[in-house]
């Protein structure tokens, strides 16, 4: 389709693991991110979801292009963004931007809202003429829910969900047309993380964005995401749809997952379900053979030490997973 | 696991076993800084049976760290002072005792589990010293002794090879199984109270599931006290049994899980799991609670919420804050219109 | 104590510890030792063929039996049997011989080879690298022994000058002449740390660098034994430290003062001071090469602008006495007021300045001195003075190292008045003459050339005695005082305390403390 | 762990090298521009050629690179055959010393002809000595200091221990020696010893205006207390914000929340971690505190390295320069390789591979 | 609270850190809750006694500094060996010293080389171990490799001895040559300073946002990184500034330092220390001057560092 804004074709980043003292050798690599195709189209919005360390992040910062693949095919618009060069590469940078997990830490302390919403305007300076930048950066400001006054304010002066609408005011300054959210409500209050997610997705609707939404917690990726990946240890584990995520997991960590987390509603209790894990994840520089997974897996066989399972429909489901036994489990029951 | 309870027993003066473990009776912290006095509890009542799971929810910095650390006679002082209330383990009030006395509380009636468990860990120490620590100070054990103790503990809690673990540094363990040592450490010497300070929030969802399991069955084995303090919805209605919901340091609604999840009567406290996102709402608008929490320097006359709050009228604005309404036998809440809230859903 | 019974002359008894200031010495053997530090040590374990009176300065016969010369060029030279180095071996010309030749011969790298410069043969024992300072190493000098020394028996020698030199006998006071054993040539660096001495000390020990030198009684020797049983050289890098030791009674004689602390040290060890003139001389080189200072009377003028008193008050506490001669007062032969140019009188100065075609207008006197002594606070009172009299602004130049401002003496590139100091290496006024003023004398810093200075010189040096030779030497100071190659600023005071352990204190004119006859109170 | 020691003693080579070559520099280019430092030997007195020649030549500073302003000697025309490479020069003085000193061991000699290694080795202990009390001093006033300051923070004695500190460290070190000496050592001292009741060691060891080879120990007691003084403030400086940090950590209440009583609270849970700056700037500041013995040395007249250094460099002899200093450097370099070692020991989350 | 933007532009310049503490107290803004860091930092100074006392002292020093001539009307070149050690009186406050020159204008005119070498050293350290830091925390690799070992090399040497060696090579021992000594032997503490600040910044998430955005490297070195690394600059700066006053002494005193006929208050410290029992005030004068603008440094650097420290907030 060419409504592909962007799409992975085995995105793989390793952080070499070296020892040595004059020469350093190579004696492993930590796979971060082992192999990760996705597409993301117009308008759409791509839920993220995995445990601490899965690999997350990473992706994220080679999708926006802090990190660098270490194999693998990138294309932002169909631009394979590994082939192009490093000017083009930068100036490419905008069409995709990223609102970070922790709006207290990615907030420069000493520059002042408007200095920090105009930043890239003048990374960018095609993007507006100089004599209009104030008045854009402003309006920036009011299309976030922020009074355009307060933009000789410092971020110490606002509150976490306010943070998070200037992060969101820079990451729209120069018109992406994918916005990668990190973790965007992890670090805020409850009360709050919904004034936020209000905002992302009226945003959507004006702008027509694209999201790409990394979060731990179930419930907003619900909320928000159109399809969701599951992730474990460097690898998409199982991706569907919102409802055949939820509705019908068939990878035994999905489901684990999702009948982890807690559902509001005492009247639930004890009906669910609850799969509780074994173990811990296993360390990516060093992941089990074949299926990573088994070590914690009730399903676990020998065939899931030998082989990897590849991510692929193979259930009347109809969506893909990465389990050789795949097969649906209906772990979460409505609220109401 | 067979403890020598009857070591701990050097009795209390007014001791009463018949009385509850733990009851708190108007407590009030503030902190005396540089900014200004921040009034960081202002009145906070509750209490806890045997084998009861007590949840304090709230948002980030309401103030309910602080009440636990109150009540272990652990804050930071100065800057933080109790300034009032009770705090009554089996009807002795702790605030009165002498800290020589309160030490011996400490670990042996009264344990708590911290909420960044990294951080809770000395790092400087093994997990085997910081454990066996307890009993070769509480119980006068040999060092031999209060190793193999603690090797029993972490074999509790659930950690493999806990025989060649105890000797690690913290930093070497996992974060599941740091907040595991911590919950070890806290039941090291059989406490009635567990005070467990978001055990699971800097935890996976995964991670979550197997220490709230753990902690679930080592209470109920055990017939302990449990104050969970927690922000988030889904843990509390997974195991409360009573909840109270603090806001700016004051508790606001207190009742059962069941009537809380089922119609709040307090405004925040609907605003609150209302802005839970939920399936039969995908695709809507999240119903937000607008504004922020007051700064606790600065708190609002009248109702502390009430500049946020959807039924606020001028009563709200005024001081004295609402007291709290007994909404029916089994609980209360501390809003003028309680009624209108309860009835509005 | 076993002092024996031929010195009773000066009282006292024998015994105890002496405990004595020190710097770190360069050098313990007579070849190596031409620093004061060294010397102190050097004497007392060590003596050579003639010693000096404490009081007259004379020279006297030590282990020297006679000392002769018909015409001042070829000396014989007799010495005392009976006398042995601490290792046995005899002290007898064979030991004078080994230890001149030894102190000569240039790749032995001897600092008092310098010495034997008057002996016959010099040259052929020292050779200079032709290419002057080519990769080549200096060639192997001609000859390995001085050919103007010869024994004539085993207690008899005789040594042959390049010229006739009326003071050799004075000269050979000097530790430089003292005799060496064959087993500490053979093994100079062993020798050093743990001297083999002929002298009425031997060591205890050895050389603890840095820290202390202990000497204690000797066996071997036969003459006038020393007073204390043993002496403790403690060394010290500061002279501060040194009297603060002192101040607290660790030590027993301190040699010198830190000028200031001499005020105090004065009221406070009021009975235990000991002050008479010194001999080390302080002048302000006149650089005779520059234009301006060709003229005499330039000279004179710059040195009738200075009051010396006042400057030795103000920097110096009083501790030096005013030059008006270029001869320590102390020696024998030395005059008062040899130069009338040497008291303030700037109503003279500026006439003879004006004489002379007064100074170049602008142009600035430079005061030379090396860097780190302390020199400069009291050359810029001499330039404070200049300015004040004359009219003449000044400036300093003060931060060569001591190496490079030798060198630029050496080659003569001063720019302007320079000081520098002369310390005497024996007791014969011509020490002060020659060496500094003579045309090719090598410390001959300003380039002064006089014929008939020189004339003087020669004839001095070949008069029959010693007495017979200072009145020519006197006419040849008559003339430095009118030429003024050098402006005479002081000489030296000595100022030693010694604390109440010592019951006699005796100060040697030409050595200094002399630690053997000081005797120390017995209870 | 092995692998980190062999990589650090590594990385020791570059910096011994350059710090050799840059005293090797400075020190030829003294010679090369104030002249040979032998003529100095013979002070007024103009010593003949030959002599001077021999004994330069003897004390090796013949090299004509010597000569040449600017040069630094590290190659000479090759003498025979074609030198290096057909370059026509070969390895020069640089080299010449660099292989005296590690294939030899051979440091050269002094203006007085003692090899440099017995130079420092007459001289090493008596320095070790005065840091070790100067060390042990800064350690033990300083962290106790820091302790009191940091546990009552704004109160009393915080600021007395502030201001004591602070006051210590403006005062040159020059200065404060010098007065001590004065005072202390001859005053004091002196009343010391007109009693009869007190020890010798007190009285004429302890108390003694400088260093007495009689009580070796004894008399270094006051120079190194002066010899630390000015690091003892930044000890306790740093002990003090390093125990407010730690006393607020989390570890810390949960010590306390485990019934332990306040002093094993803040004896074992807050000190041990709040040492670990504290030790590595101790460690560091040997370094320091061999430069800060230089002032101390002279004033007390110890006989030690820094004297030794301060004199050579003075008389500009290049070898005893040299070698003094690179093996100060490798010393310095080893003590901080240690420090970092005992870093790991103190903080086991470091983990050196 | 509607005033803010003309707030801001008051605090505007302030975060890039180069105005330091300045006299004018509080912005113009009056009493609105002003921003940055160094706004903030500068209203607690202010209201700091110990820092108020401290700057007003260097104040003083630094004017008999820059305009000796405000100070004193006396030559301090103008001597007379008969007026050698003559006691202070009214009309020569610090009497003279042991050349007969009034020693008050002589610690006045002191005052210009003790500054000035402290000033220019601790501005080239500033400024040069800043960017060499900066440039090997920022690049890792091998300009970190060289940039460190160069460090190595000079940290490695210890202080004292390293002046002593250099100066005694350079001879000429003016402000100049102490400068560069001083600046030589200092940098690379101020060099790792930076680094680790440097190394600890590099990877905050607002750099990572810089970079998303499209920042080059200049930016994210200047507008990003280095204003984290000027706070703990500023603060080491001060306390060395004090240091390097000392310094100046010391090595006058150890014969490395100026020389005579220069006037500076190491020379007058060690000219005269031998003097401190006879005539006390000799050396009481120039020391008390000196002790009282190195602790007026340090003290700065403490009250700075406080205010700075969000820790301690
Ligand atoms: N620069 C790096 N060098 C080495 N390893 C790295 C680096 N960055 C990340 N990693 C490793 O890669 C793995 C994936 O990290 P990543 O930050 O992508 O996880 P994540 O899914 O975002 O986790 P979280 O939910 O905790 O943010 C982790 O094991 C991490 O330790
Ligand atoms: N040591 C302290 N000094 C000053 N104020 C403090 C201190 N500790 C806590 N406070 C204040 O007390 C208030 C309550 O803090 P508390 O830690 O109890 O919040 P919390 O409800 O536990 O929040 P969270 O969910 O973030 O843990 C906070 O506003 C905080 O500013
Ligand atoms: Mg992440
Ligand atoms: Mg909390």
């Amino acid at each position: 389709m060419s409504d592909v804004v962007l799409e992975t074709r085995d995105l793989v980043k390793h952080f070499p693991l070296t020892q040595g003292i004059v020469f350093k050798k190579q004696i492993g690599a930590v796979r971060a991110v082992d192999g990760v195709n996705l597409e993301l189209r117009r308008g759409e919005t791509l839920g993220i979801v995995g445990e601490s360390g899965c690999g997350k992040s990473t992706l994220a910062r080679m999708l926006v292009g802090l990190e660098t693949p270490t194999s693998g095919d990138l294309f932002v618009q169909g631009k394979n963004m590994s082939k192009v060069g490093a000017e083009e590469r930068r100036r490419g940078r905008r069409n995709i931007q990223l609102v970070m997990q922790d709006p207290y830490t990615s907030l420069n302390p000493r520059m002042t809202v408007g200095d920090i919403i105009g930043e890239p305007f003048e990374v960018h300076p095609d993007v507006v003429p100089k004599g209009s930048r104030r008045r854009k950066v402003q309006e920036l400001l009011e299309l976030v829910g922020l009074n355009p006054d307060h933009i000789n304010r410092y971020p110490h002066q606002f509150s976490g969900g306010q943070r998070q609408r200037i992060g969101i005011a820079r990451a729209l300054a120069l018109n992406p047309e994918i916005i990668l959210c990190d973790e965007p409500v992890s670090a805020l209050d409850v009360s709050i993380q919904a004034q936020v997610i209000n905002l992302l997705e009226k945003l959507q609707n004006e702008l027509g964005l694209s999201y790409v939404f990394i979060a731990h917690d179930l419930s907003v990726v619900r909320h928000i995401a159109d399809r969701v990946a599951v992730m474990y240890l460097g690898k998409i584990v199982e991706i569907g749809t919102e409802d055949e995520i939820y509705e019908s997991p068939t990878h035994p960590y999905t489901q684990a997952l999702l009948s982890a987390v807690p559902v509001p509603d005492p009247k639930l209790r004890g009906q669910r379900d609850q799969i509780v894990l074994v173990g811990d994840v296993p360390s990516p520089a060093n992941p089990p053979s074949g299926c990573r997974f088994r070590t914690r897996c009730w399903k676990a066989q020998d065939i899931c030490a030998e082989q990897e399972p590849l991510l692929q429909i193979r259930d009347k489901s109809g969506h893909p997973s990465a389990c050789h036994f795949a097969e649906v489990r209906d772990v979460v029951h409505a609220t109401e | 696991m067979s403890t020598d309870v009857n070591v701990k027993l050097d009795a209390l003066p007014g001791l009463d076993p018949k009385a509850l473990p733990l009851q708190v009776k108007n407590l009030q912290v503030e902190f005396r800084t540089r900014n200004g006095i921040a009034h960081a509890v202002n009145g906070v009542s509750f209490d806890v049976r045997a084998g009861e799971t007590r949840a304090i929810l709230g948002e980030s910095g309401c103030g309910k760290s602080v009440t636990a650390q109150a009540i272990m006679g652990i804050l930071d002082s100065p800057p933080g002072f109790v300034t009032g209330g009770e705090i009554l383990y089996r009807g002795v009030d702790l605030l009165k005792l002498p800290e020589s006395e309160r030490r011996k509380v400490r670990a042996n009636r009264i344990a708590m589990i911290f909420q960044d468990a990294l951080s809770a860990l000395n790092p400087v120490f093994t997990v085997g010293f910081q454990l066996g620590e307890l009993f070769r100070k509480h119980r006068g054990m040999s060092r031999q002794d209060a190793k193999a103790r603690s090797v029993e503990l972490l074999d509790l809690v659930k950690i493999p090879a806990a025989k060649q673990r105890v000797n690690d540094y913290p930093h070497q363990f996992s974060g599941g199984m740091r907040q595991r040592v911590m919950i070890a450490m806290a039941l090291a010497l059989d406490p009635e109270v567990l005070i467990a300070d978001e055990p699971t929030t800097a935890l996976d969802v995964t991670v979550q599931a197997q220490i709230m399991a753990l902690l679930a069955e080592l209470q109920r084995e055990r017939n302990m006290a449990l104050v969970l303090i927690t922000h988030d919805m889904g843990v509390v209605a997974d195991v409360a049994d009573r909840i109270s919901v603090m806001y700016a340091g004051r508790v606001i609604e207190e009742a059962g899980v069941h009537e809380i999840y089922a119609s709040p009567a307090h405004p925040y406290t609907k605003g609150l799991l209302e802005s839970i996102p939920r399936l039969d709402l995908k695709g809507q608008e999240l119903s937000a609670i607008k504004g922020l929490p007051p700064a606790l320097t600065n708190i609002p006359p009248g109702c502390a919420f009430n500049p946020r709050c959807r039924y606020a009228q001028d009563v709200c604005k005024q001081d004295p804050a609402p007291a709290l309404f007994q909404v029916s036998p089994s609980r209360t809440a501390a809003c003028h219109f309680w009624k209108e809230v309860k009835g509005d859903e | 104590g076993g002092g024996s019974d031929n010195n009773d002359d000066t009282g006292g008894q024998a015994g105890g510890t002496l405990r004595v200031y020190a710097s770190e010495p360069a050098f313990l053997t007579p070849s190596g030792a031409d620093d004061e530090p060294s010397l102190y040590v050097v004497r007392q374990l060590y003596r050579g063929l003639v010693k000096y009176n404490a009081e007259t300065s004379a020279v006297e016969n030590d282990l020297a039996e006679s000392i002769e010369s018909d015409d001042q060029k070829l000396w014989t030279i007799k010495i005392k049997s009976g006398y042995t180095f601490d290792n046995g071996e005899p002290v007898n010309a064979d030991a004078f011989i080994r230890s001149w030749n030894y102190a000569a011969y240039s790749p032995n790298a001897q600092n008092n080879g310098y010495f034997m410069k008057r002996i016959a043969g010099i040259k052929d024992v020292q050779s200079v690298d032709p290419d002057g300072d080519g990769p080549q190493k200096a060639p192997e000098p001609k000859a390995k022994e001085l050919s103007g020394l010869k024994k004539v028996d085993d207690l008899t020698f005789t040594v042959e000058l390049d010229a006739a030199f009326s003071g050799f006998p004075t000269t050979i006071g000097y530790p430089g002449f003292f005799p060496m054993a064959q087993a500490c040539v053979d093994d100079i660096a062993a020798c050093n740390e743990k001297p083999i001495g002929n002298g009425p000390y031997k060591i205890d020990g050895t050389w603890q660098h840095n820290v202390q030198i202990n000497v204690v009684r000797s066996d071997s020797w036969n003459g006038d034994a020393g007073k204390p049983d043993r002496i403790e050289f403690r060394i010290f890098a500061d002279v501060d430290a040194g009297y603060a030791a002192f101040q607290a009674g660790e030590l027993d004689v301190m040699y010198t003062l830190p000028p200031a602390r001499y005020k105090e040290a004065k009221a406070t060890y009021a009975d235990r001071i000991h002050e008479q003139p010194g001999n080390s001389f302080t002048y302000v080189g006149m650089p005779l090469y520059q234009d301006e200072f060709k003229d005499k009377r330039v000279r004179q003028a710059l040195s009738l602008s200075i009051d010396r008193q006042s400057i030795i008050d103000a920097v110096f506490d009083g501790r030096f006495t005013p030059a008006s001669g270029f001869v320590a007062p102390t020696f024998e032969g030395a005059r008062n007021d040899v130069t009338p140019y040497a008291k303030k009188d700037v109503e003279k100065a500026k006439q003879l300045l004006a004489e002379a075609g007064g100074w170049p207008a602008g142009k600035k006197l430079t005061l030379w001195a090396n860097a780190g002594a302390g020199h400069d606070q009291w050359l810029q009172a001499v330039g404070d003075q200049i300015k004040e009299a004359l009219g003449i602004d000044y400036e300093l130049r003060v931060n060569l190292q001591f190496p490079e401002y030798l060198e630029t003496a050496d080659q003569k590139k001063f720019t302007g008045p320079f000081r520098l100091g002369w310390g005497p290496d024996y007791p014969f006024l011509e020490t002060y003459l020659y060496p500094l003023y003579g045309t090719d004398a090598g410390s001959n810093n300003s380039k002064f050339t006089n014929a008939e200075f020189d004339a003087l010189l020669k004839e001095g040096d070949s008069a029959d005695s010693i007495q017979a030779a200072i009145p020519s030497y006197q006419k040849a100071e008559d003339i430095l005082g009118e030429e003024l190659p050098v402006i005479p600023m002081w000489f030296s005071k000595v100022a030693a305390v010694y604390s109440e352990n010592v019951d006699q204190f005796v100060w040697n004119g030409v050595n200094g403390a002399d630690y053997a006859a000081i005797s120390l109170k017995q209870n | 762990m092995g692998r980190y020691v062999i990589r650090r003693l590594l990385q020791f080579i570059p910096t011994v090298l350059g710090t050799m070559f840059l005293l090797h520099y400075l020190t030829s280019l003294a010679i090369q521009f104030s002249g040979n430092p032998v003529r100095a030997l013979f002070g007024d007195r103009t010593p003949p050629p030959a002599l001077l020649q021999a004994v330069t030549e003897r004390l090796g500073y013949d090299d004509p690179c010597l000569g040449t302003r600017g040069d630094p000697c590290l190659f000479r025309p090759a003498e025979t055959g074609s030198g290096l490479f057909g370059s026509g020069y070969e390895l020069g003085l640089f080299f010449d010393r660099l292989a005296n000193i590690f294939f030899r061991f051979d440091f050269g000699i002094n203006l007085r002809q003692r090899e440099v290694t017995d130079l420092v080795a007459d001289a090493i202990p008596f320095t070790l000595k005065l840091l070790v009390i100067a060390i042990l001093f800064e350690a033990i006033v300083g962290i106790a200091a820091g302790v009191l300051a940091g546990l009552r923070n704004g109160s009393f004695t915080d600021y007395l221990v502030k201001i004591s500190t602070v006051f210590v460290i403006s005062v040159p070190i020059f200065v404060l020696g010098l007065v001590v000496r004065e005072f202390v050592g001859v005053k004091f001292g002196n009343v010391l010893r007109g009693q009869d009741w007190i020890p010798d060691v007190i009285s004429a060891g302890m108390f003694s205006p400088g260093f007495k080879a009689d009580y070796p120990w004894a008399s270094l007691i006051i120079p190194g207390m002066v010899l630390g003084a000015t690091s003892l403030a930044v000890t306790a400086r740093l002990t003090r914000t390093s125990i407010m940090e730690n006393i607020r950590a989390d570890y810390v209440r949960t010590a306390k929340a485990k019934g332990l009583a306040t002093k094993r609270v803040i004896g074992v849970h807050t000190l041990r971690n709040s040492l670990i700056p504290v030790i590595t700037f101790l460690g560091v500041d040997i370094g320091a505190a061999m430069a800060g013995a230089v002032v101390t040395e002279t004033i007390f007249n110890v006989p030690g390295i820094g004297r030794l250094v301060t004199m050579s460099a003075r008389t500009g002899e290049s070898s005893v320069v040299i070698g003094v200093v690179t093996m100060l450097v490798l010393v310095v370099l080893i003590a901080n390789l240690l420090v970092d070692l005992l870093y790991a020991v103190l903080d086991p989350r470091i983990r050196y591979e | 609270m509607s005033d803010l933007s003309s707030a801001g532009t008051a605090v505007g310049g302030a975060p890039v850190g180069g105005d330091g503490p300045t006299t004018d107290a509080p912005g113009s803004g009056g009493q609105e809750r002003s921003a940055s860091l160094w706004a903030d930092a500068r209203r607690q100074l202010m209201r700091d006694p110990v820092f108020v006392i401290a700057f007003l002292y260097i104040l003083v020093v630094g004017s008999m500094a820059a305009f000796p001539k405000l100070w004193t009307s006396q030559d301090p070149r103008a001597c007379n060996t008969d007026r050698s050690r003559i006691s202070p009186s009214w009309e020569h406050p610090f009497g003279f010293d042991i050349l007969g020159c009034d020693y008050y204008s002589h610690a006045i005119y002191g005052a210009w080389p003790s500054m000035v070498i402290a000033i220019m050293a601790t501005g080239g350290i500033v400024v040069f171990g800043g960017v060499m830091g900066m440039l090997a925390g920022y690049y890792g690799g091998w300009v970190d490799a060289i940039i460190s070992r160069a460090m190595d090399i000079v940290l490695s040497l210890p202080f004292l001895l390293g002046a002593i060696v250099f100066l005694t090579v350079i001879k000429r021992q003016n402000i100049w040559t102490l400068t560069l000594v001083l600046f030589l032997l200092a940098w690379p503490t101020v060099a790792r300073i930076t680094r680790g600040s440097v190394i600890s910044s590099k990877d905050l998430d607002y750099v990572h946002a810089a970079k998303a955005v499209g920042a080059r490297n200049s930016r994210l070195m200047f507008r990003h990184i280095l204003p984290n690394a000027v706070a703990p600059m500023m603060v080491y700066a001060t306390i060395v500034l004090g240091s390097f006053v000392a310094a100046e002494a010391t090595l006058t005193f150890l014969g490395v330092g100026l020389q005579p006929p220069a006037q500076s208050w190491g020379i007058m410290i060690s000219v005269h220390q031998v003097y401190f029992l006879e005539d006390p005030w000799l050396l009481l004068f120039p020391c008390g001057l000196l002790v009282g603008t190195v602790l007026s440094f340090i003290l700065m650097g403490d009250a700075l560092r406080d205010a700075l420290d969000p820790k301690f907030r």
